[in-house]
């Protein structure tokens, strides 16, 4: 299997992307540079990491959805190919319109990391795959503008469709108030597109993903691509 | 020629930023505050094109660029004289 | 030669210069002619006691520089300590309090790009970040917009270009009511083959200028407004603040990180405090050379700029490079790829002077020497203050001790200085690069080599408390906690970097206790045989005559050989065993305890003696190493009890509690709130118990044993009386709240 | 009453979203733009105040902060009828 993780300029988890993937999972990586639309058909999954794509600046994503790559980013989803897209790829990727929905900025108007609980609300997907339903995964979070939006058509569509992925929960996996770090709606945390094959989430899977650190939670998303891509 | 754009939360979009600006404004006294929406304001300095042109350019930027029309809304005004 | 239009030189625009007559007269000695207004300026800025170290540099040459590890001392852009395996250390510590308390978010945000730039001038990569803020009175409303803007500041930045931000300290005192103190810590890594210095060497050299677009941003900035008391008139002559780009740090970062890669890459500086004058005059200084430039090739970002502005602007994330002659355009396509600006503006020369060219003239034509050396060191004098006799005294018998000691804990806890600072840290990103092994909330951010397995553990410390009562003491134990603090997460010390934060050299009193300072951490670390490395001072940290309290504050860099070393400070398992290595004497003076419960800063601070502290970290250090101990925290603000209450609360996720019983003839509130030195609460499996205690005896330090691990209180008896027992989710809420309750709550 | 607060940089700061934004709007194509500028645009609904109150009420909130007045300067209108 056969990875590629995409490097904006500002991108700054792209290192962690490349070590999770490349180093603890054992998968063939490689880089794609933003300015570069060559096809990518080599890749069985590429990568949109985290980071401050553009500095975030005028809306995160906003001026990143332009590079070069995202032709072949979207050529590529278009096609059916894995594209994961992890905070600040998830806020390029909406921007991009490859997903529904946007990202405000978080209610506490701060930017929040620390670890949070999420529950698995569908399986159906080639990101959670094998996961258990309703299982609780603990992601780390590092994000100003976090909070989910979408309207309420939208939002009922994506139910019926099961696109929403994650939503922060308690440690018990209920979905309170009170588990909603950044004010999303419905404590939406991950959501994929109709097709199932572009998912985007804001915690932080490759921060829970190397067994130096004792919560490996982050490796389910990895795993459940890689049993996917082999099936 | 001068684009002044404003890019505001549509309806219905909860402005968080909005939200905690009215709250810190009611906080230091000033009750007689009901609401309050915070947009982005941008100028843009056009040179070597018609007003006609620059209408059809500006909305272009506006589109594409400037607001997220999933959530945003946007207005301009050109001033040929600046 | 000069440019045109230059204002004629009078001694009024001498004085404006913060140049003294005398200066004025050593520069014409020196040139043998009078300089040019655009000269004064180069002059200017390069002998202010922000560049100059004029008033600080006699005492700074007493401090231990050397060591074995050492790479480079004090002198170049952050020091460079070895680590083994072929890597080294690149630390340093700057304040930039003055900026961030006109403007707090941008003033915190340029001062940590410009320590960033210090390290990633030296090949480095930074891959930590910390901070040392201390504000005035919390009841004070500008106190909460100043806390608020410097947090947002760090964070912005330091999130932006991907450098995890791990560890620091908050405190807030009355005497930084009109001086906050920003001081910003960055560390890198580098090959110790790949060390950059910022030198101009090779006559026929490339000189090149690589980031942001030059503007009026700071022009006098850093040099004339650290250089000088704050006062009403300060806000007029304040120059335009700087606004940070840290996309543009980000990108510059990258780029310099790639083009260091190539070997035709002579020397490198960054263009921080007074800019392109003194990144170009110190990097011939440093090697004899002389540089000619061409400031018509300086990319600008505002029109109308005169060679004075350009040389004298501090706008930020600018690099000045030496490259090999031929090398320009490799060089400028790379910065190109990353959509940075670069440009190709002089060359090193073999006369050791600066020669400046603007649209076609000379403007200016300075030799180098006397301009980056000149400026005299000033022997100012130093006086003990007499109010000193006043605050030493404490008569204890005057002082309540309270029958029960569960309000005075639960006060404590909730102040300001012992809260948590989680609402502080939770807006940094701690955790980016996937090397943070222990996050903020414990005694020291523990951090993993990549492709070692070595870590580093990194702490800052300064209680300016101590200082202000006993500059000299106060800052040995600023050295001796700091390294307390390392050793209780599994390190050991290798190098220092420190930020000596001051009032107003020109008066005898601040100039002792400048001197007391410098000498006790001079002592402290020969006799830690830590070496100094780098460091910064920020001296006329005062307004209206009220100085800030001395803060000299230090950063520690310790290593671990083993990164399965790295211990945290909260215990980890009902049922372990809780001790206590030291001794407590009846110590109250500079305490916490009395500040917050008696609101006296009065006494003598702790006493101190090293070698109890040196056999204490080797001991800590011992038992980390055999896996006898779960956890270690030191015993400093709020005493006893605070650190165990911490240890019981600052667990990630469960807070446990514990059932301690001490005996001891001392008071009770010296016994649980004095903050005697030299003391660490261990927690241990039952059975390792005997082990250390022989361990301990034979390092000649006390261990007792003081109780376990369990439910859920924290229970404290003393000679067989309860005196303390609260719930620890209570504790817990206490504790962890109260910051952020602070900042939210309106006046 | 209706205010409309415009916060922009004062002159000679830098605006590292202005100039990130004309970068990308000439990388666009826009090669007509010369200058972008990115500022604030609140309106904030007052409710029981009078037109000269409104007046003094809404400068002292730029002060205190909608704007940060080290680098930014604020303009704005009233209108009584919104
Ligand atoms: N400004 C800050 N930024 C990040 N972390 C901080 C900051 N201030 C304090 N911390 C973290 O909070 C914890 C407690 O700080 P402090 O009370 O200074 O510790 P100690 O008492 O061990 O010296 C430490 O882990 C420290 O690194
Ligand atoms: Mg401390």
């Amino acid at each position: 299997m056969k990875c590629g993780v995409v490097v904006f300029p500002g991108s700054n988890c792209d290192h962690d992307c490349y070590h999770i993937l490349k180093h603890i999972l054992g998968l063939s990586t490689e880089w794609i540079w933003h300015k570069d639309d060559a096809d990518l058909d080599r890749f069985d999954a590429v990568v949109l990491p985290g980071g401050f794509s553009f500095g975030d600046y005028l809306r995160p994503g906003a001026i990143s959805r332009f590079s070069p790559v995202m032709k072949a980013v979207t050529r590529y989803a278009n096609k059916g190919g894995h594209i994961l897209g992890i905070c600040n790829g998830f806020q390029i990727l909406l921007e991009a319109g490859l997903l529904p929905g946007a990202l405000l900025t978080n209610r506490s108007q701060k930017f929040i990391c620390k670890p949070v609980a999420t529950v698995v609300e569908t399986t159906e997907t080639p990101f959670t795959r094998s996961c258990k339903k309703n299982a609780v995964l603990k992601l780390p979070i590092a994000h100003k503008q976090g909070n989910y939006f979408a309207d309420t058509e939208t939002l009922q569509r994506m139910a019926d469709n099961g696109q929403v992925l994650l939503r922060y929960a308690d440690a018990a996996g209920q979905v309170t108030e009170a588990a909603n770090p950044n004010g999303s709606v419905g404590n939406i945390a991950a959501v994929a597109n109709e097709r199932k094959n572009v998912m985007g989430m804001m915690p932080h899977p490759e921060r829970a993903a190397d067994p130096l650190w004792p919560n490996v939670d982050g490796q389910a998303i990895f795993q459940s691509l890689i049993e996917s891509i082999a099936s | 020629m001068l684009a002044k754009i404003h890019v505001t939360f549509k309806n219905g979009v909860l402005d968080p930023q909005g939200k905690a600006v009215h709250h810190a404004l009611n906080d230091l006294g000033f009750n007689e505050v009901r609401d309050v929406t915070l947009g982005k304001y941008l100028e843009i300095k056009l040179e070597g094109v018609s007003a006609e042109e620059a209408e059809h350019r500006v909305s272009d930027m506006c589109e594409k660029l400037l607001a997220n029309t999933v959530i945003e809304s946007y207005r301009y005004t050109l001033d040929p004289t600046d | 030669m000069s440019a045109p239009n230059e204002p004629e030189i009078t001694p009024q625009v001498v004085a404006d210069h913060g140049l003294t007559a005398g200066e004025y007269e050593r520069i014409q000695e020196l040139l043998g002619r009078a300089p040019n207004f655009t000269e004064l300026g180069i002059f200017s800025v390069m002998w202010s006691e922000h560049c100059s170290y004029k008033s600080s540099r006699p005492h700074l040459k007493t401090l231990p520089i050397e060591g074995p590890r050492v790479i480079e001392g004090p002198g170049e852009n952050a020091g460079v300590v070895d680590i083994g395996d072929g890597l080294a250390a690149v630390f340093k510590i700057e304040s930039h309090n003055h900026p961030s308390f006109v403007e707090p978010h941008q003033g915190a945000a340029t001062g940590v790009g410009g320590i960033m730039r210090d390290v990633f001038t030296m090949g480095a990569r930074p891959i930590a970040l910390l901070n040392s803020l201390r504000f005035g009175e919390p009841a004070d409303a500008r106190t909460r917009f100043l806390l608020n803007g410097v947090v947002e500041g760090i964070a912005s930045y330091g999130n932006c270009t991907g450098v995890p931000t791990v560890g620091g300290e908050v405190y807030f005192d009355p005497c930084y009511n009109g001086n906050i103190l920003v001081n910003a810590f960055c560390l890198g890594l580098v090959k110790t083959d790949k060390v950059f210095r910022a030198r101009a060497g090779g006559v026929g050299n490339a000189v090149i200028y690589v980031g942001s677009k030059t503007g009026r941003d700071g022009i006098h900035g850093a040099s004339l407004l650290a250089s000088a008391e704050f006062d009403e008139r300060t806000e007029e002559k304040r120059p335009t603040v700087q606004v940070g780009d840290p996309f543009t740090e980000k990108l510059l970062i990258e780029a310099c990180l790639e083009l260091m890669k190539k070997d035709w890459v002579i020397g490198v500086q960054d263009m921080g405090a007074a800019g392109l004058t003194s990144s170009s005059f110190e990097m011939a200084g440093r090697e004899g050379t002389g540089i000619e430039m061409d400031l018509s090739k300086v990319p600008l970002r505002e029109t109308g700029m005169t060679p004075y502005e350009i040389l004298l602007s501090e706008s930020q994330e600018r690099m000045l490079f030496v490259v090999e002659k031929g090398h320009e355009e490799d060089a400028i396509e790379i910065f190109r790829k990353w959509d940075l600006d670069a440009a190709f503006i002089g060359h090193v020369t073999a006369s050791p002077s600066v020669r400046i060219l603007f649209e076609g003239r000379e403007v200016v034509n300075l030799p180098v020497l006397p301009v980056v050396d000149g400026c005299l060191g000033l022997e100012r004098p130093a006086r003990r203050p007499v109010w000193l006799d006043h605050v030493k005294e404490l008569d204890l018998a005057a002082v309540d001790e309270p029958a029960q000691g569960g309000a005075a804990l639960k006060a404590l806890l909730g102040s300001l200085n012992i809260a948590s600072r989680e609402w502080v840290y939770e807006q940094y990103d701690h955790m980016v690069r996937l090397n943070t092994l222990i996050m903020p909330g414990s005694d020291a951010a523990v951090l993993r080599v990549p492709d070692t397995n070595k870590a580093l553990a990194i702490a800052v410390d300064c209680n300016s408390r101590y200082c202000q009562l006993d500059p000299y003491l106060g800052a040995q134990i600023a050295v001796s906690e700091c390294a307390r603090n390392i050793a209780c997460s599994g390190g050991e010390p290798i190098g220092l970097t420190n930020c000596l934060n001051f009032g107003n050299p020109e008066r005898p009193e601040i100039m002792w206790q400048f001197e007391q300072a410098v000498r006790g951490i001079g002592d402290a670390c020969r006799f830690f045989d830590i070496p100094v490395v780098s460091g910064n001072v920020s001296l006329y940290n005062e307004t209206k005559g009220e100085a800030i309290f001395p803060t000299p504050t230090v950063a520690l860099v310790g290593l671990l050989e083993d990164r399965d070393w790295q211990t945290s400070q909260w215990f980890k398992n009902s049922g372990d065993e809780i001790g206590l290595l030291g001794e407590t004497f009846p110590e109250l003076g500079g305490s916490e305890y009395l500040s917050v419960l008696h609101k006296e800063t009065r006494g003598s601070p702790p006493a101190l003696d090293l070698n109890r502290e040196k056999r204490l970290q080797a001991l800590v250090r011992e038992l980390i190493h055999g896996r006898h101990i779960l956890s270690a925290h030191d015993c400093s603000e709020g005493g006893l009890a605070v650190a165990l209450a911490e240890s019981c609360i600052s667990h990630p996720e469960t807070p446990l509690g514990a059932e301690i019983g001490l005996f001891s003839p001392l008071r009770k509130d010296a016994l649980l709130f004095g903050e005697s030195q030299s003391r660490v609460v261990i927690s241990y499996p039952r059975e390792a118990r005997d082990t250390i205690a022989a361990r301990a005896g034979e390092r000649k330090t006390p261990f007792t044993p003081l109780g376990s691990v369990g439910g859920e209180a924290l229970a404290i008896a003393v000679n067989g009386e309860e005196y303390i027992r609260e719930d620890v989710r209570t504790l817990n809420d206490l504790w962890r709240g109260s910051l952020g309750d602070y900042v939210r709550q309106t006046s």
